[in-house]
């Protein structure tokens, strides 16, 4: 069992999950985040203050998955994330030593296998 | 008919018209956020549903002339309201003003109704109500009806509008039953600027609910205006005070519903009492309402957001002070308590009493009957889920990730490949 | 002179001014957050330069004798503008009173370019539009030019403020082209309580749009009062209907688009009808506009916030209604098909026609003339980041995380310190 | 007693009350949003408190005759102030609409003190200044004091309100210190959309605060209602100019600002010049306040939301230039230095320099006197943990999460069990 | 040492808290999600255009624990986020190499246990 | 390959940025956060109502760094983000297998390698 944290861009999301479902992956769970990496920054002018914004949108996936289902996963995001520009992302693969299906109380394979 | 009356009058009803509005705003920010809009429909769909009821019927029955308990149908379906005048306005113009406090009066119930009722049977609850319930109430006090005979004072609405509409809240809260999670967690409001700008919008309207009350632009416009602008201004920082006494910390919603206590407390009074008295009876009434806060909400009694304590109680203390601050001498009509009349508290007390009978068996017929024929509340997974997704299909804020366009065909067929993967669905991760 | 008259026209050229930052409040809850800022400076930035352009040409183009298809330049920078009367109000205040017309008409386009057209570019284009476009129409209807020789009805601007800005709208948005989005994403409106702020102000605004075109505190203000006040109502309560119909649902942007609807719909008819007709015209208003919105959304049409379906068709079905319910009884000018007189729908659909054709040639030549010397559309990138942050530099919403202070000189250092870690940067983690 | 007139005050009235809660929103809009509601609360709170001592005290010392430095007693607590007529008004309804001069004018100075005065402290400051500082100003320049002796022209209060404004505001911040965090993180606008909301809200009231100070239904108020709609629209356009040439973005809230202080700058100027004129004044009243704001920001001085910049410097721009401009063809009055009379300006000169010393000096003793015997800054830890849970005990914006209802005995023991399992509490994870 | 991440219904985030204090987990990190799975989708209108959330509100626990606590925590979990409907979520348990805390520099199980 | 989440104070964040661009750590993904722990919990109060707010703002940090990367990472954050007073926030260090940079598809070292 493998936890995917992948940071993507936000209007990136929709081709994700796209590529994702395309993929057989039907559980996810997303969150907003805000990410520092090679991105040029913005500079905002409010009033007298200029200030530069070292933080870009950015929206993070968490994929539990079972091992086989790993690289399919990754590439399904890798070419649905990517614009060729800084800023695309970065994905992370962890370890997991146990998955529980809060639900129904199954564990492991059995807690990331859709019911239907 | 007089064009600074008629200047006047048209502003009024305008700014009247607005507090219904302000309203959805002031109850929409104390509301959990998968209930805003829907809190808000119930005061925009008000607008709707009980300005239509009060031009085709509501009006007719609350000011023709017919019997002392209710008028006639003699002006249903606007008949005999034209342009001549009705008093110092145009009649069509005294009809829109009169059905601005129907809109206002009926809205405020929501307040007792939110996170939990069906927007149908609501709506079509309000429609009714309008005429069965506040169109007469309106008939015996501003109609000529058996209270104006009786001599209650009752300037703008204390009994017709507050009262009433805090008394039917408390029913509605009971026929509904409580919300799922009332009593068993926090329901914090989600947006309290929202309801700040509610205070202040109803406050702007109330100069025009109170002011215009007068139907004049003449002195009597002018003191009413100004104990609207006084009262609240007591009532509020007796309320801070309270509330630096209680814990140390004067609350911004608590602020808020001050001067709505305020606002409310003055009404009855606003072109009978000096401006002196105003500030006093204000900061008299800030106590019964802010004591009544803090007790209801130890009861299983789930009047959301509570406008009996606000309404109702702020009500009956405006309509009953009304009987003490009362003055001739600034009204022209009749002195109160501490101006040597004690009877016009017995009349301010026989006026309060048939309200709330009227009102809260009413309001208890209608809603049972409608529950009859439909359920009142939704479901418990609504409710979960807020009724903003359940009753209106939207949400008040969204971001808009992981939203899939549906339908819009001959473009793209995002909605198409999602079904086929659905097909194929046969593994996987979940 | 009246004293009356003045009163009432102060305030209602107030609020007509106020329902053009509305409008930016309307659009601004339907746009996603990134373009929030952009969508309500077209409107707060429309008062600026067509407010400005109107004082110093556009009224005089309008509103001076001139030809019958336009004014001359008598009035060009005030002159002659005064204080003398001009009907029953000070002329200066007249023409500030139909600058807040011009500065809505040119405002409502901008519902069709939001999420992609540049600022200046923006701007400019409606300081000339207000000037050539409007002004011009202005002059036919109200200025005493051809189509008011000819009899068309037009209360307060059903053909020269609403189809003209739904037209425009079409021509904008074809010009333009279509989001990158559009059709491809979900485009979520990111605030929906503020786009029923939006539309309360709206109404507010509406009464001085509508009452106040009886340039008077009278009888007929109090008509186009009443009828502004009913026709939404009713307009409101058919949406919510269909809404049901449709999908069991009554939507908050419904109800707010359909008083915008109801409102649009009645204005050319406001001073004209009875208050009865003003009911069912409100309420034929929401059929041709539900279904334009709902067809529009499956074309390639990118009219973003549906300028042409609320204003357009809105503006179209009232201009229409009002050839067919306009009561010489009532307004004592015209009757309309239903009292007898055919030959007043014909009328209206000349004045219908000849603004459509004048608006649509006239904005696409606007358009494309800027287009020629800059461009209208920001780039790809900046659609995607927003325009927000691309065109004005700021964020609606900001938590100020991650923000760090540039340039106030003299206090820390922390943009040196950052500077020399980049200069230092040489491997470790990105 | 004229009725025109008093609809109009009526509502002009309404309108500048309405600027105090708009004004809350327009700061509230400009701070981190752990501390918007005290922002907001800042403002309300002062027509509670202001509103008050106006009445009871203020309102006499600056409309009795008394001296010509300061009015006296003989209308405390509202001694003969009645329905008798006030020029064209009730002499009521003139004493509301000088009180919300009173509370707006007090509530701007809040600006400069945001993000870290006590509440308590600020409320008492607000009631003192307006009796002592505020109103003997007032009574110089409006009650037939030594200023209107000498002829300072200020029609609604570029002197009295705003000049007066900035000057404490400046004090209040040099008193206080400045914020933990100035200079040190950016400190962002949590909500533009709050702040334009606040500017819409201010202008709609500005009409009542500029045209309302003709006290009467006339040309002058027309007048003044015409320079009130113009002159900002030059301020914004100048502003986004000297913005796009900045670094090519208008910005929203400089926008925003702009409409303010091109209203701040033709507030004295209002019903004494011409249309034409007061385009000129708004669009040179941009440039001081425009650099004025960059100038700040680089300093020390923590005028948290630049009321100095805003108010003081446009203050001062628009009651010279009123000097300048004014012109008796228009308001029958005086002449400015373009039409012949270059002492005008220096009477300005003077009367500028007296409110500014006098406020000065009042200002500082008032806040040191009431920091002699309390705090007037709240604790570090509350500064950074956020106004609005430390003084207000409530957040702005909630979700609900992890919040424990407490006390409300008698349902469920959630507490209770709460309390066991922190007695409990022996290892585990932390 | 294990890093316990669980997503949950936002509405059982107060029933989770409570099971988890009475386990004598003190300390946690809580953050607002959107997660997908065998939910039904919710369909939106919004003028002519109909939406279908691909998402709904979740609540994601963090929760740094020592080795003996994982199970205690698991099960506090498990039965108070429990509706038994689809759409209950999932717990990740995740190995942790290190832990520190803040305020002290304390490691690994120092570092999660109470102060007092 | 490891992945630093770390959980600190708000108004810590931008002295930690800046400690981490001095560490030379330039890549980073952050997101809002609420946490429990000893902190002091604050009463707030909605007329009749009285709520005890379990949980206080946080910001969660998620670092993916190369092992050699890792000390000198959690020293800046501990040496930043410190106030000693309770609340200060918790450091996990998480083991990761793989690591992709989304633009390029590089994986591991090269992925979290900023590019000039
Ligand atoms: N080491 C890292 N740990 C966690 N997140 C990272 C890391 N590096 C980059 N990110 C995330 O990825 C985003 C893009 O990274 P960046 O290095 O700028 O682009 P690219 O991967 O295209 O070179 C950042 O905004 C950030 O959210
Ligand atoms: N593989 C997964 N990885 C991460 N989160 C998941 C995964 N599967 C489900 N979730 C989360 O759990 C929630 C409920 O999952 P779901 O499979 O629909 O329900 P159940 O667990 O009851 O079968 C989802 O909304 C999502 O937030
Ligand atoms: N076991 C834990 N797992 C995850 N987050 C934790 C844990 N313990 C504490 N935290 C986070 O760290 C914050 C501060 O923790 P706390 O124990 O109160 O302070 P300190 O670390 O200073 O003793 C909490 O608000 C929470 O966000």
């Amino acid at each position: 069992m493998k936890l995917i944290v992948a940071i993507i861009r936000p209007e990136k999301l929709n081709e994700v999950l796209e590529a994702l479902f395309r993929a057989e992956v039907r559980g996810l769970t997303i969150s907003a985040a805000q990410g520092h990496g090679g991105e040029t920054e913005q500079v905002e002018t409010y009033r007298g203050t200029t200030v530069k914004m070292e933080l870009s949108p950015k929206i993070r996936l968490d994929i539990g998955v079972s091992d086989h289902f790993v690289e399919p996963t990754v590439q399904a995001i890798l070419s649905a994330a990517r614009t060729g520009e800084v800023g695309d992302g970065k994905i992370f693969v962890l370890p997991v030593e146990r998955v529980y299906r809060i639900r129904t109380g199954e564990r492991d394979e059995a807690a990331v296998t859709p019911v239907a | 008919m007089s064009e600074g009356a008629v200047a006047w009058m048209l502003v009024a009803t305008a700014l009247v018209l607005l507090m219904t509005p302000a309203l959805g705003f002031f109850y929409g920010g104390l509301v959990r956020s998968k209930n805003a809009l829907n809190t808000m429909m119930m005061s925009f769909g008000a607008a709707a549903v009980v300005g239509l009821s009060w031009a085709l019927i509501g009006y007719s029955l609350a000011f023709s002339s017919g019997l002392p308990i209710v008028g006639d149908f003699s002006h249903a379906f606007l008949r005999g309201v034209g342009l001549e005048p009705n008093g110092a306005i145009p009649h069509v113009l005294f009809m829109c003003f009169q059905g601005t406090f129907a809109i206002i009066t009926a809205a405020l119930i929501s307040g007792a109704l939110v996170e939990r009722m069906r927007f149908g049977p609501y709506l079509l609850f309000l429609a009714l109500w309008a005429v069965l319930i506040y169109a007469p109430i309106a008939h015996w006090v501003w109609g000529g009806g058996w209270l104006a005979e009786l001599g209650a004072l009752d300037f703008a609405g204390g009994t017709v509008v507050h009262i009433n509409a805090g008394i039917a809240a408390v029913v509605g809260a009971l026929v509904l039953g409580k919300r799922l999670d009332y009593g068993r967690q926090a329901i914090l409001p989600h947006n309290i600027p929202l309801t700040l700008l509610g205070a202040m919008l109803l406050w702007l309207g109330w100069f025009g609910f109170n002011a215009g009350s007068a139907l004049a632009a003449n002195e009597i416009a002018g003191l009413a205006f100004a104990n609207t602008m006084l009262a609240p201004m007591a009532t509020g920082l007796v309320w801070m005070i309270l509330d630096l006494l209680r814990d140390g910390k004067a609350t911004a919603v608590g602020l808020a519903t001050a001067i709505v206590v305020g606002l409310v407390a003055i009404t009855p009074a606003a072109g009978f009492v000096s401006p002196l008295s105003a500030i006093a009876l204000g900061a008299l009434a800030a106590f019964p309402s802010y004591f009544a806060l803090l007790w209801r909400a130890r009861t299983r009694l789930d009047d959301s957001l509570d406008v009996f304590a606000a309404h109702g109680v702020g009500g009956l203390s405006g309509a009953l002070l009304t009987g003490v601050f009362a003055q001739k001498s600034w009204n022209g009509v009749a002195d109160g308590l501490l101006f040597g009349n004690p009877m016009q508290v017995v009349i301010q007390v026989v006026a309060i009493l048939a309200v709330i009978a009227y009102t809260a068996i009413g309001t208890f017929v209608i809603l049972r009957a409608i529950g009859l024929v439909t359920a009142l509340r939704v479901s418990e997974k609504a409710e979960r889920l807020g009724l903003d997704v359940a009753e209106h299909g939207e949400q008040a804020y969204t971001s808009g990730e992981g939203a899939v366009l549906l339908l819009p065909t001959g473009r793209g067929s995002e909605a198409g490949v999602r079904g086929e993967a659905a097909l194929k669905r046969v593994g996987g991760s979940a």
